[in-house]
């Protein structure tokens, strides 16, 4: 399945486009979406940072997810690197 | 949850308004209002900051907004209005990042909801900022990572002490 | 002084006004303020209010103001604006009795003044209330002794615990 | 000498006028006060409370004053109840 993923904070200077559609396998969980995710970003983006990822998490629109959980089918999701509101 | 006003401002759209804030947690059974309010200050670790722009994912925002004001209600009684705003977008010296106000029966109640509240959207909610330097540097803040063994499920505000200061992570519109 | 505005606001002659408040602790330099609004409340102990008088010793009023930021910039490190005032008179259910706004760098320091200065005015200052009930009675409100054993020499806040709440001393107002 | 001592709170309920004079030895002590404000109430106000007035501070325009400390000449005091701002 094919799997939208929204790009915030520092992960907006990696593309021009503010998301990455990446495919997964039927029933995949997050961790398999993060470990999509880096290889994308290990082939495609010059600036990506590896560390950066490994301290960001995933949700969807209503709730962060865990790396054990599968991934929510036709939800779009969103990678959030540590934040600093306020 | 008409008791608990939780909002995003685009900047181009608007700024927040403390008076809309005061306004909406007044109630007459009410003696206490707490309202914070946080600006874009004009220096951070001794770089001279033009501004900030703010990133969110705002869906996800408004919900975490809704549980930290749901967890106040529980630990404060119920007897507690709250507004919740944050600014998005690209912010100026001075600006509004954020304004938070709880009303309550008696004033440490206020004061206690206010600084909770405060806390909780600062180190839970999707929300990012890029500090602008006068030398046209920009820089991506760090910040609290919302990973398991970082934070607990459930988007609540995690162990930090109200004074907390992330070592790995200044807070630079603070 | 003029980090810090001192006031005294007969009703008669006007209102408490946050906006200004705010205003007057902002700075380039300041990314948080937290601001406290006392109002006058519809109920107290069970009891119908219908309105506090405020009467209030006004020199020394505006004296142990002056001492109580002084404490505070010493306590904050200096860098902190602080807006003080309370209004005197006659005041019906929900007119704004207290004012009290800290603007500081970062946001702990301004929670924390603000929180102290309000508990020292509540415990320190010579303001008085009557309460006014709906049956027509009037009641001055029990309080702080300001005696030698009940308070420090020097005007400045004694030790209560900020939820401090007086067993012989109901505070009607807030 | 002669002694204007203004009345705040409570007190305000003891007669029409927000002052009384007291007439003090020169060189009294605010406790000599404390004495004569307590004689003047027992003496002239129906509803006059000395349990309030125990707990009661007296004050020129500038300071609290301690029943230890001498009565400042020509100034006048004032006599605080315990207070309930805010």
């Amino acid at each position: 399945m094919d799997v939208q993923v929204k790009l915030f904070g520092a992960f907006r200077d990696c593309q021009p486009e503010p998301q990455v559609v990446l495919a997964l396998a039927e029933g995949a969980l997050v961790a398999d979406l993060r470990a999509a995710l880096e290889a994308h970003g290990r082939a495609h983006w010059p600036n990506f940072n590896p560390a950066l990822l490994a301290r960001s998490a995933f949700a969807s629109d209503s709730a962060v997810l865990r790396d054990a959980q599968p991934v929510p089918a036709g939800v779009g999701m969103a990678i959030l690197p540590p934040v600093s509101g306020g | 949850m008409d008791r608990h006003h939780l909002t995003v401002v685009e900047i181009a759209e608007g700024k927040l308004n403390p008076d809309a804030a005061l306004e909406f947690v007044s109630d007459p059974g009410f003696g206490g209002i707490t309202m914070f309010v946080g600006r874009v200050r004009d220096l951070n670790h001794g770089r001279d900051v033009t501004g900030i722009s703010y990133d969110m994912f705002v869906p996800l925002a408004l919900n975490g907004f809704a549980e930290i004001a749901a967890k106040a209600e529980r630990d404060f009684g119920g007897k507690l209005k709250l507004y919740i705003g944050h600014a998005k977008g690209r912010l100026g010296i001075g600006d509004l990042a954020m304004v938070v106000a709880a009303g309550t029966p008696h004033r440490d109640e206020a004061f206690r909801a206010c600084r909770q509240v405060v806390e909780a959207v600062k180190h839970t909610s999707p929300i990012w900022k890029q500090e602008h330097y006068v030398d046209g540097d920009s820089v991506w803040s760090e910040g609290c990572s919302l990973c398991e063994g970082h934070a607990p499920a459930g988007g609540q505000a995690h162990a930090h002490a109200p004074g907390h200061h992330h070592q790995h992570a200044p807070e630079p519109g603070r």
